[in-house]
């Protein structure tokens, strides 16, 4: 592995640092200021995915991003990670601008990224090999991922072999093997069932609680974005959405992910964001259906 | 037809020889083309090697070609038509030929079946559609020149290509062409399909047929040639092509057609050894039996492409660089 | 279908279209002179290989469309990579690519003895001319057409440039190039063939030319056979590499 | 639309039919007997994804399937859609066999399978037009659909150009529009949010109350299959997983999607299959962890 | 980087190519016999331009072109979405196909005269024996391709065989088919221009053999010179109408 550590890994997610302004920019670990993405429509307009969108997280730090659905959640993830470029503002990460992909960071997509021709194995040590573990290192570290992620017996399946949730685990598998420094997850779980769900998140808080690795989280789930996260972002509705709330959750860790449902601070929580996040939801469904489109 | 031997071996890009070289490759404009027979009989015959060199033939299917190959520097010599080395001086390219093997073209203007009442004469040929080989090739001239003999112009009758083999034969056959002009051994065959023989409106490739059309003994065909300098530095090896293709030419004269057919690789009688026989017996009177140019004829050959050929048209053209007979002697 | 059951239908209906042929033939209603009886089309190959007469030949254009095929394939792939990746490239050389692509190679063919030579290379010239166009726009399309998340990703991963042309592109564009392979199989053999056909002392092309010159039409038909057989030998054997190769791809049922 | 209403659409969902076999087998809209399908791995052996899988639901019934991620529910849509031919076993539908593609349903897929050079109008009519209906009334039917699933304004657009969750409402409706008797649906409210989701399910519930349709259902949240469903049926852990468990709910209808989780027979129901399904879903797991695969 | 700049990248690089050939001929290191002066083959074009003398012979090489592109791609395209569907004759069919691509055309040209005469149609013929082959291996593959849950979700829509055809195959398979559409317009002219060269009485490719054979490598460079510009023109339509029916892909950023 070629990557440099960040000289700031040794904050670790006890730092509890705040999203404030900090003189040091480099002390984030993904720092979009004033992003906003546009995309031309089919009627020659320009249609404002994301506006404005002003997303700091340090190293350490567990970030969930919430909103409804086309608010511009996998914009702000593709911006980050250097695979989309806003049409106004900058990212950075650990103080230096984001050009081409962002080499600290690994991201998991939302659609299908397993290459076909490559099994289970060799698409989850793609990482590795690439940066040249031998193979023979890759494999072991790779079993051992596919361990954690319930698909030891499945190594040398082709992708179109396996189960939409089992190519998701791939997928999961296939980014953390890298150990980046910053996470980029786009609804990971979302195909999976309650019970493995909690399996991944537990993998996914030890791993990350382990270093001091910066994740940024996007899920539908509320319930999955408080147990997990130092802090939940909620995105407004499009077009043109941008951050309309951000809530510290202060539960203390570490958390135990079965029980803290019942948690009165986690209830708590629950309702004040979600009677925010309600009203965006709400919003997008208004919006769609009273606004007069150019098809109408 | 069966094959006889296997082929020589084919040998890599020639870099033009150094002087004195005995290993000499010849580009032939058709191997299978009877004006070219002596080329391959005197390797046939074992000549070459008698003389003391060893050739190398290529076959470049078509003169033009054969030309080209020689003047990149792919072969030394080459066996094709002596009017190149006219049209060569025209494009200030020093060719020059060594050995005459055709004393005619050969070639004959034949009416097309369906058309045996109806075109009579050169002037019917007014607004008809004439095959050649290809155009701009001896064939095409020899129509054009025809026509500028009869009074007529160039665009009076229109040219179609349709090669030569079975293609041609089939274009006269079907009556896609109103006349053509061919070769041997494409008219015997032809009319050995057709079952008659064809009208032949104009024929050189007899003595008779020569003297009317282009008013000359000889009108120099198939040869040897070779760029001048080429010439000058090999002067020895020069020579000895020059005589085993004299021999070949002797031989031929003293043969019939079978003793000769049967010298050939048997491939080339293409199945049909009797026909094969008849054609060498029939071209016999068409090739030169000493090898040497005459006056007359280069001087109809000058005549043909300065009617014909608007690329040579009026150049001033030194006939005494364009062959010699000194290697014949 | 058992692969079995499948050549032997295949051999029957080769069967039923040479009887059908033999039999017009000597019905008449097809002349003889250009489509000679298959019974004396097999006879002549018959004799030519056994005799061993065609052998020397065939070794001659095969090296001659290998090749070809190779260089044409690689040069093509190569080219086809770099345009595909290299938009500017792409925008500036298409218009030249497809003007050459439309030149009449047999035009060429002096241009080619100059600069090639008389011997195998100026056919290996001919060939590739045919081989190249072919595999250069297929691989350009290919590569261009790859899924844009498996890029992303790859890059993500930490892929150069190398890498991801050699985990991402090239097996992605397999389908194109085998496909533009199996094109040019033939195109390559054509070209070798061609490029004898205009000037050479060996070869298949060059039998075939010396046949056709002396109305020889079984031999013409013999040479196209034996060609025809290689080049059934020869997809067999591309056809065994690209189920190799494409081996991730889900089984179609039909 | 030239699909012949089925004989049964007169009973609706109250009609409580039990799946206890049937002497009149033509009353089942889908009808798996004993069902097995195995893959060959790449090892050379054969993988059972299912077996001996048994599905009886009758028209106007909401089914719902459940089970460990890779427990083969996919597997047993394919077969219900006709889509893929059970190794052993029989497929019918209205007392048909299923040769070829069931004619009678209409399937959304777990994948995305938008046509990519369609716009979202044009992906959402093309069952409408295909079935003969004319341009002009196939798209002012899919509008209405596309409002539904609040996609109005995005009607020209192509799906590259919409989120995961746009694309996911594209195909439900597209799935929806053709208005079939049987509606096979895989995960398909996976990637919504919570809200969104609601709005869906609530369409869904109302398009089936309004015909005796079927409906199975694939889903990974207990909770939404217990809302919607007349019956819960649980897969067991594979390989070669079948049905272990099948659950009548029979909370009244109409059923209020917001408050049903705290209805104390839903609690009661959930309790009760959060149990057996735990239990396949741990014994994934502890296959995956235990079992020497042949590659390790 | 703007079209027009690109127009104009392309143009200085044509004028650099020709002019470093224009200087190398008038230097001596190039041979004038065989690459002529470009200012000369300008010269030569534009009098066959001027006088006119061009004209008809490149209607009828269009003609045979543009016929021989539509059948063959129409027939490449038929036969490459019926094999595509019907496994059985794609297996059936396949070796024969190779076969035929490989059998050398020039040697069939007396074959095509007898078959379709002298006029355009044995040209047709001729390019469509390139085009067909193009098309029809990519349609085949790029139908073979197709993303299968595309395919079931349309069938599950009630899409008829015709159907799927339409708005899965096709559209999916048009990538494939452009590609070999871009390579066929060269392959269908160089179809033409070979087919007039062993045989005609009009068409460009008339008109390079006549400068060929009389040694006017001149007018052999201007009979190209215009048919690479007419490749040009319809390169730019079919790459207009490429844009156009492939509209819906994503724009590639670079
Ligand atoms: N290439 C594109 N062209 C046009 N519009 C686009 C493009 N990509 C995204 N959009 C639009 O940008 C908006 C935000 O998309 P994005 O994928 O970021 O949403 P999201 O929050 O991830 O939604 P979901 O939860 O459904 O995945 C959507 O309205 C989408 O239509
Ligand atoms: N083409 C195939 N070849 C081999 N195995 C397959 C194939 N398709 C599915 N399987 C296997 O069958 C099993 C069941 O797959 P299926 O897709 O039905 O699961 P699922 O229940 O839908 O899972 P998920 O909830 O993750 O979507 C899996 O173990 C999978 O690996
Ligand atoms: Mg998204
Ligand atoms: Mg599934």
């Amino acid at each position: 592995m070629d990557k440099t550590k960040p000289t700031l890994s040794v904050l670790d997610w006890e730092g509890k640092i705040s999203t404030a302004p900090a003189k040091d920019t480099s002390i984030y670990a993904v720092e979009l200021t004033g992003c906003t993405r546009q995309f031309p429509t089919p009627g020659g307009e320009t249609y404002f995915a994301v506006r404005d969108i002003n997303l700091k997280v340090v190293p350490g730090r567990f970030v969930s991003i919430v909103g409804p659905t086309g608010s511009g959640k996998s914009t702000i993830l593709n911006m980050a990670a250097g695979l989309l470029n806003p049409s106004a503002g900058s990212v950075r990460s650990f103080g230096e601008p984001v050009i081409g992909v962002n080499r600290r960071a690994s991201y998991m997509f939302q659609q299908d990224p397993l290459l076909p021709w490559k099994t289970v194995i060799d698409n989850v040590s793609l990482g590795l090999t690439m940066a040249g573990v031998s193979k023979a290192e890759a494999y072991s570290e790779a079993r051992r991922w596919l361990e954690k992620v319930g698909l030891k017996n499945f190594a040398d399946r082709y992708p179109h072999q396996l189960s939409g949730g089992m190519r998701k685990r791939t997928a999961i598998a296939q980014a953390w093997i890298v150990n980046p420094d910053v996470l980029l997850m786009d609804e990971p779980f979302s195909a999976l069932d309650v019970q493995t769900r909690q399996i991944m998140e537990n993998e996914l808080l030890q791993l990350w609680q382990e270093s001091g690795k910066a994740v940024v989280f996007i899920t539908h789930d509320l319930d999955e974005a408080i147990a997990l996260s130092d802090e939940v972002v909620i995105l407004g509705a499009g077009p043109g959405s941008t951050v309309v709330g951000s809530y510290e959750i202060d539960i203390p860790r570490p958390r135990d992910l079965l029980d803290i449902r019942d948690d009165p601070q986690f209830v708590a929580l629950h309702r004040e964001i979600w009677g925010r996040l309600k009203i965006e939801v709400s919003k997008t469904y208004q919006t769609a259906m009273a606004e007069e489109g150019d098809v109408a | 037809g069966a094959p006889a031997a296997a082929p020589p071996g084919q040998s890599g890009s020639a870099a033009a020889g150094g002087a004195g070289s005995s290993s000499v490759i010849i580009g032939i404009g058709g191997q299978t083309l009877l004006t070219y027979l002596p080329v391959t009989l005197a390797q046939e015959l074992g000549y070459y090697q008698e003389e003391g060199v060893t050739v190398d033939l290529q076959d470049l299917q078509g003169g033009s070609k054969a030309l080209t190959a020689m003047i990149g520097g792919s072969t030394h010599v080459t066996s094709g038509y002596y009017e190149h080395t006219i049209q060569m001086q025209a494009k200030n390219q020093k060719v020059k030929a060594f050995v005459d093997m055709g004393e005619s073209s050969g070639l004959a203007l034949l009416v097309a079946p369906k058309n045996e009442g109806n075109i009579k004469s050169i002037a019917d040929l007014k607004g008809k559609n004439v095959g050649v080989t290809s155009p701009g090739s001896s064939t095409d001239m020899f129509v054009k020149f025809l026509l500028a003999k009869n009074g007529m112009q160039q665009t009076d009758a229109a040219i179609s290509a349709i090669g030569a083999g079975s293609s041609a034969v089939a274009a006269m056959e079907q009556g896609q062409v109103d006349a053509a002009v061919m070769l041997e051994p494409d008219i015997s065959v032809l009319t050995k399909r057709i079952g008659h023989d064809p009208v032949i409106l104009e024929d050189v490739r007899s003595a008779d047929g020569l003297k009317e059309v282009f008013d000359t003994d000889a009108w120099p065909s198939s040869s040897l040639y070779a760029k001048t300098e080429w010439l000058d530095q090999n002067k020895e090896t020069a020579g000895k092509l020059a005589k085993a293709i004299k021999r070949t030419l002797e031989f031929i004269d003293g043969h019939s057609g079978e003793e000769i057919a049967a010298k050939m690789p048997e491939k080339f009688a293409g199945g049909d050894k009797a026909l094969y026989a008849k054609v060498i017996e029939d071209l016999k009177k068409t090739l030169s039996k000493d090898g040497t140019f005459t006056d007359d004829g280069v001087q109809a050959v000058l005549e043909t492409q300065r009617v014909a050929n608007s690329e040579v048209g009026n150049k001033d053209i030194k006939l005494q660089e364009t062959y010699t007979n000194e290697f014949v002697r | 279908m058992s692969p079995l059951a499948m050549r032997s239908t295949q051999l029957l209906l080769t069967i039923a279209v040479l009887g059908a042929w033999e039999l017009s033939v000597r019905a008449g209603i097809v002349d003889e002179f250009f489509f000679p009886l298959p019974s004396d089309i097999l006879q002549t190959v018959w004799v030519w290989v056994s005799s061993g007469f065609v052998f020397p030949h065939l070794w001659v254009t095969m090296q001659e469309a290998i090749l070809a095929f190779l260089v044409g394939a690689a040069v093509g792939l190569l080219l086809g990579f770099v345009l595909a990746r290299v938009r500017f490239l792409e925008r500036l050389l298409d218009p030249f690519l497809q003007m050459f692509n439309a030149l009449p190679r047999v035009v060429l063919a002096p241009i080619f003895l100059l600069w090639f030579g008389l011997g195998i290379w100026s056919k290996v010239a001919f060939g590739f001319t045919l081989v190249f166009f072919i595999v250069f726009f297929n691989t350009l399309e290919g590569v261009k057409s790859v899924d844009r998340v498996l890029v992303d990703n790859a890059r993500m991963l930490g892929a150069s440039e190398k890498q991801l042309l050699r985990h991402v592109f090239i097996p992605s564009a397999l389908t194109w190039i085998f496909s533009s392979l199996h094109i040019s199989v033939g195109f390559a053999i054509t070209g070798a063939v061609v490029g004898e056909y205009l000037g050479a002392s060996a070869g298949v092309g060059y039998a075939i030319a010396q046949a056709q010159g002396v109305f020889d039409t079984q031999g013409v038909f013999a040479g196209m056979f034996i060609l025809m057989i290689v080049v059934l030998i020869i997809d067999l054997l591309v056809n065994r590499l690209e189920r190799h190769l494409l081996r991730w791809r889900p089984v179609q049922s039909s």
